[in-house]
């Protein structure tokens, strides 16, 4: 059993096949679907870790499909920055995948609506293990061209996800959501096209070897750029944003504000950092910082407005986006291995707090039937363990120590102060303080108790609804303790040159 | 030599693609726009020819044209039908009890 | 040559007229005609670039496949988008539909 | 360019401004279009070096069914992603009854529909040497069930999901499985092993045509298909008790 060996890099397309069977499987039984979803998630989880296991014994490996070498087929890779994307994606999912077997087992038992929701969990499972299957394909491939796919993939199931609860602004976010991203596609794709034209290769690693730099380059990025950063929602580009993630289930919120957004900005990292990190310019890094100021600001602000719970996590999530692109101008202060750090650590930790965040305000929706923060006393009575996740989340988002937030802005803060460009040591500082507004003002109302409040809800109790989101809650926490291991990881997965072919055919 | 009377030809299906193209968004009847952009769909099969991609060609015939102007033709159907208020009744629709528990997003 | 620039501009138009349509109109479906018409224009470059004149050599095969498989992904998002575009329309007016027809409503919300 | 001519009236200030604003963009990369040299070699001569080894003479098929198959792959999925998303939405709003089919109509479809499936079959079948493949026989066959269909035969409404889904699902499953089995023979995931390409594409294809035209047609169907399986009378206007 040659393929078997722990250095076969054959391995890698576990996580992409795995939950690509598995959602077939879903929607082809309809009976089982959460064992299916279960161990589809749980393997997709062990194969992450066994990948970066592999990555720190063997390396950065490359895996050409059907044994095509790299200008004709399609290659996938795994470094740092992608298996830790594969775990983040495996932990989350992992624990996501728990929750909405609690959140839809409480729905159903619900008297009234059964059917309807039903369906929901029927055709959720088949469209998040494909949606999974489709990140887990973004973070792996090689190839620009598969890269558009896997991004219609996960933009396709996300907008159904989005609309699956059934409400009408649901449906109506989840149009724009899905309009959105086609239109974010579609400039990929003309980027694409672009790069076809002046370099016909789509292979990123013999993309990144070349040395043309021309106009069409420039414009190929230019346009994937703006693609991904209408995927990716940043600030001016954020209107669909907080519309769909708030009005889905709370499962669903979670995938798409922890995964989805995750996987095209990891993708327009790479093209930037990686790919084309000779056709960069400061001004470009520096517009890019601009924008992402404007989204920590500009959300927070938002955030702190909001009346209702789940726009209100929603608009912190727009926020939060924004400290991933302030890591862009301040990268010349740093090598390469540095600013990936910060932006994984970064983008770990909000997935982490993020899901747990919305899964909280799933279950005090779920529990009280509203989630207007106004009349959300008393919480803490009866699901206290919600409001520690709550809470904890909370920290993270604020960015205060030991979570790995506070790693990514600290390193933020430093680059900021040693390049002497201290108008980012203000954005982020503003940014956390907001943060620490709009989690507080939340906070404050579930602890409160008000005089005659009594907790009688507590027969729902259900605890696949509270302890996944506690457990992603304390990952974000601890994070930070665990930095030097990830780091050890990054650094052993940065890109080696030397590994690359030389554009060999078989 | 023929390459004139193909670069003639060129420019007119150029031509022709955008004058379609526009007046099909341009157009104030939805339905006019759907039935332009399924002769769009058939003008841009002959494209694919002249660019020499049969393969292409085929799909656009059958799926452009085949497909997705009678998909645009049912769903127009089905948005005239709900403005005439003939609206079909589902038993999985929303009966208004998420409204009851979120109060309009402010 | 020329014709390739010729095709190539063409699709950019069209692209460009899509963008605008998109962005501009309101109705459902002129915005997913908008998108259709933008992925026209972004195919018709691709195949324009892949272009060799007769007796000049193969054309290059890659971007056909590569066109064939966005053709038959714009076909699978279009249905779903006109699908959901009826559902938001259908729901919409569902306020609307429900002070007309209070008797009818009632009784459907016996299931 | 013929863009302004027919709005100027009812333009309005963002639009104007949105109007420029593309109409830059377009100038600006319709220039940098135009100045990209024709240099670039294209991957041409890649699959003609590589064509006989594919095992199959249409060099686009083997782009799409060896080179690339992983792509398509997951461009079916793709496919199948939005009916899932479709059916998640909504039930099909097909079944009407005040839809009287012609004679005319109904002896037209019953003629076309056998031969569109025959030119389906021979789509895919010469897929292997000449235009055609897979995305065309399924887009026929779409066609094909697009016209069934809108005729209203009455046993549509009686088509019971499972196989709907089992047609459904068959394409990805069985590329899936091809690629698995080429994982577990060859040691490549999607790698033919040598001699068998031809055939094992000819299988891929034929499966993923039936589930692209099964697709298809539930795409335009617009909906999951009605469980009961009762539903003869039209879901319209009547009381949903008899439906369930």
């Amino acid at each position: 059993m040659i393929f078997l060996n722990v250095d076969n890099p054959s391995w890698m397309i576990t996580p992409i096949i795995v939950p690509l069977t598995a959602g077939l499987l879903c929607f082809l039984f309809q009976r089982k679907t959460f064992a299916i979803a279960l161990s589809a998630v749980l393997v997709n989880l062990l194969a992450a870790c066994f990948l970066i296991g592999q990555l720190l014994t063997c390396g950065p490996m490359r895996y050409s499909m059907g044994g095509w070498q790299a200008p004709l087929g399609i290659t996938l890779r795994t470094d740092g920055p992608a298996v830790l994307m594969l775990l983040m994606t495996g932990v989350t999912g992992f624990a996501i995948t728990l929750y909405a077997r609690g959140y839809f087992s409480f729905r159903i038992d619900d008297p009234g609506g059964t059917d309807r929701h039903q369906q929901q969990q029927r055709y959720f499972w088949p469209l998040w293990l494909l949606l999974l299957a489709g990140l887990n394909g973004l973070f792996l491939s090689n190839d620009i061209f598969n890269l558009y796919i896997t991004l219609e993939i996960i933009g396709i199931s996300a907008a159904s996800l989005a609309a699956l609860s059934g409400k009408p602004a649901a449906r109506l976010a989840s149009f724009r959501y899905l309009l959105s991203s086609l239109l974010g596609s579609l400039t990929f794709l003309l980027g694409i096209v672009f790069l076809y034209k002046s370099c016909g290769l789509l292979d990123l690693d013999l993309l990144r070897n070349l040395t043309e730099n021309g106009p069409g380059v420039r414009a190929a990025l230019a346009l994937m750029s703006v693609g991904l950063l209408l995927k990716t929602a940043l600030v001016p580009m954020h209107f669909w944003l907080p519309p769909a993630h708030a009005n889905a289930l709370a499962p669903v919120s979670a995938i798409l504000s922890a995964l989805v957004i995750k996987g095209s900005f990891y993708l327009l990292f790479r093209l930037w950092f990686e790919v084309f990190a000779s056709s960069i310019t400061t001004e470009a890094l520096n517009v890019m910082g601009g924008l992402g100021a404007g989204a920590i600001l500009w959300g927070a602000i938002q955030a702190m407005r909001q009346h209702r719970l789940k726009l209100m996590v929603a608009y912190s999530t727009v926020s939060q986006l924004g400290y991933l692109f302030v890591a862009f101008p301040l990268s010349r202060a740093a090598d390469n291995a540095q600013v990936w750090s910060i932006v994984i650590f970064m983008a770990m930790a909000h997935a982490c707090a993020k899901s747990a965040m919305f899964m909280s305000a799933g279950t005090i929706f779920l529990h009280f039937g509203h989630d207007r923060i106004q009349d959300l006393t008393g919480v803490r009575a009866s699901l206290p363990i919600t409001v520690l996740a709550y809470g904890i989340a909370g920290v993270t988002l604020m960015g205060l120590p030991p979570s790995g937030a506070f790693i990514a802005k600290w390193l933020l803060l430093s680059w900021a102060l040693a390049s002497c460009q201290w108008w980012w040591v203000l954005v982020i500082i503003a940014g956390s303080a907001m943060a620490m507004i709009y989690v507080f003002r939340v906070i404050s109302r579930f602890i409160v108790i008000p005089e005659g409040f009594s907790s009688q809800k507590l027969e729902f109790h259900s605890r696949l609804l509270e302890w996944p989101a506690l457990a992603l809650a304390l990952i974000s926490l601890l994070l930070g303790l665990v930095a030097p291991w990830l780091l050890h990881i990054l650094a052993k997965g940065s890109i080696d040159l030397t590994q690359i072919l030389p554009g060999g055919l078989p | 030599m023929i390459y004139p009377i193909l670069t003639l030809f060129d420019i007119l299906l150029a031509l022709t693609l955008l004058w379609l193209g526009w007046h099909l968004l341009s157009t104030e009847d939805i339905f006019k726009a759907v039935v332009l952009f399924i002769s769009f769909g058939l003008l841009m099969a002959l494209t694919w020819v002249r660019m020499r991609a049969p393969d292409v060609a085929l799909a656009e015939a059958a799926l452009g044209a085949g497909l997705t102007g009678p998909l645009f033709l049912s769903a127009l159907r089905r948005m005239n039908r709900v403005l005439k208020g003939e609206r079909r009744l589902d038993s999985d629709e929303n009966r208004g009890e998420d409204h009851a528990k979120n109060p309009k997003p402010t | 040559m020329i014709t390739t620039l010729l095709y190539s501009m063409t699709g950019l138009i069209l692209f460009g007229m899509g963008l605008f349509t998109l962005i501009v109109h309101s109705h459902p479906l002129r915005k997913i005609l908008a998108v259709n018409v933008m992925s026209t224009g972004v195919f018709l470059i691709l195949i324009a670039t892949a272009y060799t004149p007769l007796g000049q050599g193969e054309v290059d095969p890659v971007p056909h496949a590569m066109v064939l498989t966005g053709i038959v992904v714009s076909v699978s998002v279009t249905a779903l988008a006109l699908i959901l575009a009826c559902r938001v329309q259908e729901t919409s007016n569902l306020d609307l539909l429900k002070k007309k027809t209070v008797p009818e409503t009632a009784k459907e919300s016996t299931t | 360019m013929p863009k302004t001519r027919n709005r100027h009236k009812r333009l309005d200030g963002f639009q104007r401004l949105f109007l420029l604003l593309v109409v830059c963009l377009i100038t600006l990369l319709g220039c940098i279009l135009s100045t990209i040299p024709n240099s670039a070699p294209g991957l041409a001569d890649a699959v003609a070096r590589l064509q006989e080894r594919s095992g199959v003479k249409s060099p686009v098929t083997a782009v799409l069914l060896n080179f690339r198959a992983y792509d398509t792959m997951l461009e079916v999925v793709v496919l199948l992603l939005a009916v899932i998303g479709s059916w998640s939405l909504t039930k099909s709003p097909l079944p009407e009854q005040d839809t009287d089919i012609s004679p005319v109509q109904m002896g037209v479809v019953r003629l076309l529909a056998p031969v569109m499936c025959l030119v389906a079959a021979y789509l895919v079948w010469q897929g292997s040497h000449l235009a055609g493949g897979a995305f065309q026989g399924g887009a026929i066959l779409g066609a094909a069930g697009v016209l069934i269909l809108v005729s209203d035969f009455p046993w549509i409404r009686t088509i019971p999901a499972l196989p709907l889904r089992i047609g459904l699902v068959l394409g990805p499953l069985f590329f899936v499985g091809i690629a698995l089995c080429c994982l577990f023979f060859t040691g490549k995931l999607l790698g033919y092993p040598e001699g068998t390409a031809g055939w094992l594409i000819l299988l891929i294809e034929a499966a993923c045509a039936l589930s692209i035209g099964i697709t298809l047609a539930s795409l335009f169907a617009g909906g999951r298909p009605d469980n009961t399986m009762k539903k003869i009378q039209p879901p319209a206007k009547h009381p949903p008790g008899k439906s369930l």
